[in-house]
């Protein structure tokens, strides 16, 4: 377990440290271009809330390094198991704008048919899980999710993703436990944005890191800076080659700041002093890359903002293009409870059927959360 | 009196019994500084302090299992669950240690405490935000389960669960919190009986039972029926557990038609054991169909929420089927 | 055909099943060298490998969250909870993810797994493994909840459910795990459909529902009821989500006297969901109130169990009880 | 947290280390004379059930000095809260053998009133939870008591007991941490008998030692010879100064064995090598304590055959007088669901009275666990 933080990039974006992970430019440009697509997806899905458009969201402002970095270390064939805050995760995948924000509406076109809240995804093709709200569950799958890789012998690895307040969930114990007394090749990659709505980790837990609490399962534990996308990246790398290696589990922590509100319905002036979201602003893990990028030559800054503005024009125009859809029809609500429909809710769906159309529309349109 | 809101009516009752004894004491998650997702305990802990308003790490299982150890030393906790959907790492504390605490210690130990909970659907919460999870209560020996439907009843229920010597499940329905206002007694000592159901409406047509916001989607409902020259009384539950029989049993016998509504998903719902209560009890009085109108058997969702809550209109042809009915 | 017991029968199942589909993993508490503390799992281990008869960590929690994921990935888990009791701390697991994966994910996900656990009374086990929590799944959509009563269906249904496509809840009546034998088919391929009811004993005067156990105890008081010249029809349920409503029905319209018997405690049970499925359905063929025999609305008792369960004397009083009734 | 085993007794009981606990002589054959006590209680009890007379039975062999010398280092205010497995700690409670077998025998003097299995006790006027079958439950309690004590200001501390395996169990990571968070006046005292049921502590978790676990939760853990009373004393003597001091819960680890077999229904043989447990017979805490106290005179050989003598007398007396009284009414039954009976069990009562006396009593003998 290292207390120390991992770090790779300065402030500046000069590279630290000789260990620069041995990235392609093109792998270096593709996260970029990632982060900067999230950004601007985060951007216009809170708009779209603001303006009643959609119902929810949840944006991820600032922890964009944490997960491209580490996502980009992942094969395809590796899972993933997220929590609702890791949309860069997606767009990485190659899943477009469009089928995200077709499940933010809930329309015809979501792959979860409009039955879960906005950012509650689910993409197979992509292997990964379906997104679910109470917290901490998605940890324990990856366990077995990976136990399962190595009873089948398929060399892949599970990586799952979870925030510092998660780490109070019983799911959080129970999934490391496993997975250290098995030794399942599992990365455990805990988004410590130092907040749990409006509880500070300080109150959440007695440990001073996350990283820290490996030693309860025999497992590393690397405390790494969040902000610092190639620092992200060589941190999992590592995690994932010790995994796949046969030499189990790693738990990882990265260290950022949750810059925006926790959801479109949270307001965080009521629990943290502003300075501090000054002061993370200056850290931001978006322009720290873009610097380092610059000192590269890889990017300029016209550069820069091209990429920038073509991924708002993308977002724009998904959100257009999805909130046209119809919403998913009556009948649908019936499918999928089972593999096949028993009878039971056979003559419910003719119970509705029967009904007409005189439905309620009367939802309070302000949710808390 | 005072014209509050449910959701006032909470904060009240709350601040009123604090304020009254110092054993009572709040934990939940975000219920401090924040005051709760839901504003319930929006200032509670500057005027009682951190130490009688306690913010928790996030596990539901640890807000009830120390709540379970602090009522058992004496204190008179009252958690909150942020939404009752996040109450299952909980069930096991409350199952099988909060519910069977003074039974399996022969009256020794027991767990005088509240579980507060924001429940049921309406406000587009979707999957996990919008459950009524109130039978997987009432299946539990030793729990009392309560669900009130108007600001009065709301501090008056809360008060008396606070001051009983039981456990309870104290579930809150959200969609009515800022919707239904009412008027509410100011008096501190104003308390609402527990186990004992309110004629929410008289009528001698039709009996319909309900709880919680489904009561006002019910009275919508007897509105329409009326214009029908149907007169329905609507009996609100009030305590799931224990149920208040005699009163759900006098206006059976009385109309000899039921409808039972709720908004949970309909089998092993609570709506069929008040339908089971009836048909072991009263069924010679019965000249219809004890029709029960809920939630789908399916997992709640998220666009098509207003197809799958009952609504008045539903409601409405539960009414007619039972009136049209004929042996 | 071969004569076996109960738990013969689930160990027959269970190595069937993994012989012909490596998928097909075994996880629990004392599941390997110990063969389960039943001795469901007696063997297993050795021929399959630690790596398909996995003994976990003690955490319920777990057992099933991992089962969740590995099943999500493509196997077929049979998780073991070692008493009922004991599954309350994976109750989020199951009622939150497990049954809820295929509806919320579109059917792009689901948890084909079986939770098998021993439940019910019967072995002096007391407070914590005797209860019969088959409700809290009965409320749960998504889930199949299923319990045999003789060998031929235990192992018919347990076979059946591994090579189905939803999460089932396998309750096992550990008080004839031992006590109860039967003829069992051989044939590997021998399957017992889920969802189908099955008349144990034929009759037109009463009808009795029960699962599990509680067959036995109806068929004993069907018996003492014969002696009285009351031919009764006992309706073995088998699988409990989803109910057969079909049998039922059809049942309780021929005979028009309905009781329900289960070891459960008494307030929201599935004895009540028969009842209201059957007051809602055919209410113009009832010539009696429909009577529940249960478990009493306590918590399960040690020295006391005998008055606690629902004896063939309790059901036979029910049985009167209908059949002497005078609208 | 130390990796390093604390022990003061020797193996041949010598004191090994200076720092012998300061107790007094009347302590130190305290301690002794409750050891022989209960391992004379675990003996009668196991024979009872051997001889059909109770039901079930959960024996502590081999662990006396781990619960007995813990439970010395707290005052009679301070509550505790159990597991099944420490009988000793209520004799030291000054509860006697007559009330524990009442709850043995499940009678009409039984403070549960008969309702749980042998061995689930409740000792209210000891400060004594009730104990529960459900695994780790009561670790949970204990923060929940302990933050009680501090919110009233009462300067008691809480001590709960749990095996190797409630390591692995939901609460035990919601208690610790939820203490850790609160710096609780909280003992975490684990024995770690090695086995949960045929479960070895090298299948249960990846960390080598249950102490490092303390890490996770920001506080200390003590790992301690739990064969050696005088350091299992002396370790909790110091969590609780320091609990009592306002400085936070301590995690300690009392390293024994399970002679035994897990319970009345279990057979080791199945699972664990008899040599095993030939060589940790050679560590038995009672004779390496009375090696101790007869190298410090305070005990000779006769007189420690006496006390055995005595104990056994007392556990066959107390045996004989709990198994003649009778059974609980059967009124019982309905008391104490609630504080008053409500209208629906008193309608079961009087439904159950009406049905006259023919109750089955075909219960299978064999329980399994
Ligand atoms: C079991 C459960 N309890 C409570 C909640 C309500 N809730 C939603 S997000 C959240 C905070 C999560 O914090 P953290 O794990 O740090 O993730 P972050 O939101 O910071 O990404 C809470 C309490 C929930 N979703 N699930
Ligand atoms: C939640 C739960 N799961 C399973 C069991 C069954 N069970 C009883 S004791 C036991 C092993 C406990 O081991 P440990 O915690 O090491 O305590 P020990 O018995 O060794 O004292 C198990 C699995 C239980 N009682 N509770
Ligand atoms: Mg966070
Ligand atoms: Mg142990």
């Amino acid at each position: 377990m290292t207390e120390q933080l991992l770090s790779v990039l300065g402030a500046d974006g000069a590279v630290k440290r000789k260990n620069r992970p041995s990235l392609t430019d093109e792998d270096l440009l593709l996260l970029h271009r990632i982060m900067v697509r999230t950004r601007a997806l985060d951007e216009r899905a809170m708009l779209l809330q603001r303006q009643g458009r959609i119902g929810f969201y949840v944006p991820s402002f600032g922890e964009e390094a944490a997960y491209v970095g580490s996502a980009l270390a992942l094969d395809g064939n590796d899972w993933i198991s997220q929590s609702y805050r890791q949309p860069g995760v997606a767009l990485l995948r190659g899943i477009t704008a469009e089928t995200m924000l077709d499940n933010c509406f809930g329309n015809a076109d979501d792959i979860a048919k409009g039955r879960q809240m906005p950012v509650h995804y689910s993409f197979r093709k992509a292997n990964m899980l379906s997104i679910s709200s109470p917290i901490g569950t998605q940890i324990v799958h990856a366990t077995g999710i990976a136990q399962a890789m190595k009873i089948r012998g398929d060399g892949g690895v599970c990586l799952t993703y979870f925030g510092d307040g998660g780490t109070s969930a019983n799911d959080f114990h129970t999934g490391l436990n496993f997975a250290g007394a098995w030794k399942s090749p599992c990365i455990f990659a805990c988004i410590n944005n130092q907040w749990a709505i409006s509880c500070p980790l300080e109150r959440q837990t007695g440990s001073k890191t996350i990283a820290e609490k490996s030693a309860a399962y025999g497992m590393p534990g690397v405390l790494v800076d969040g902000n610092d996308v190639l620092a992200v990246y060589e941190a999992t790398r590592k995690a994932v080659a010790r995994a796949r290696d046969g030499d189990g589990p790693t738990l990882l922590e990265f260290l950022s700041f949750r810059m925006g509100p926790h959801s479109s319905s949270d307001d965080p002036s009521r629990y943290r002093p502003g300075e501090l979201e000054a002061e993370w602003k200056k850290k931001d893990p978006i322009k720290r890359f873009e610097a380092f990028l610059t000192k590269e030559s890889l990017l300029d800054k016209e550069q820069i903002e091209a990429i920038h503005a073509e991924a708002e024009a993308e977002m724009s125009e998904a959100a257009k293009v999805s909130e046209k859809k119809p919403a998913p029809t009556i009948d649908s609500l019936f499918d999928d409870v089972y593999a096949d429909m028993p009878p039971h809710l056979a003559d419910q769906r003719e119970e509705l059927r029967g009904e007409g159309s005189d439905h309620r529309q009367d939802a309070d349109a302000a949710f808390p959360l | 009196m005072s014209t509050m809101t449910v959701l006032q009516a909470v904060t009240a009752a709350l601040e009123e019994e604090m304020a009254r004894d110092d054993d009572v004491v709040l934990l939940g998650e975000d219920i401090g500084i924040n005051g709760g997702v839901f504003r319930a305990t929006d200032g509670l802990a500057k005027r009682f302090g951190d130490d009688r308003v306690i913010d928790t790490p996030l596990a539901e299982s640890g807000i009830v299992g120390t709540a379970v150890g602090m009522a058992l030393y004496g204190l008179r906790p009252v958690p909150e669950i942020q939404f009752s959907d996040f109450i299952f790492p909980a069930f096991d504390q409350i199952v099988s240690e909060m519910a069977k605490m003074r039974y399996r210690s022969g009256g020794e130990f027991a767990c005088p405490m509240v579980i507060r909970t924001p429940y049921g659907g309406g406000i587009r919460g979707g999957h996990y935000h919008s459950q009524s999870p109130e039978a997987y209560f009432a299946h539990t020996p030793g729990l009392v389960v309560v669900v009130p439907a108007t600001p009065e009843d709301t501090k008056g229920l809360l008060k008396s669960c606070i001051r009983g010597d039981d456990p309870v499940i104290f579930l809150e329905p959200k969609r009515i919190y800022r919707t239904v206002k009412g008027e509410v007694p100011d008096d501190p000592e104003f308390l609402v009986p527990v186990g004992k159901a309110r004629t929410a409406r008289g009528g001698d047509d039709v009996t319909v039972v309900a709880w919680g916001a489904m009561v006002h989607t019910c009275l919508e409902a007897a509105q329409l029926a009326e214009k029908q020259g149907i007169e329905v009384e609507v009996i609100d539950v009030r305590t799931i557990l224990p149920l208040d029989e005699e009163a759900l049993l006098s206006s059976a016998r009385k109309t000899g038609k039921v409808v039972v509504a709720m908004e949970a998903t309909r089998t092993c719902g609570v709506a069929s054991e008040v339908s089971a209560i009836i048909a072991e009890k009263a069924i010679d009085s019965l000249q219809a169909p004890i029709v029960r109108i809920t939630g789908y058997d399916t997992p709640f969702p998220y666009t098509l929420e207003h197809v799958y809550m009952p609504s008045a209109h539903r409601v409405m042809a539960g009414i007619k089927k039972v009136v049209e009915f004929d042996f």
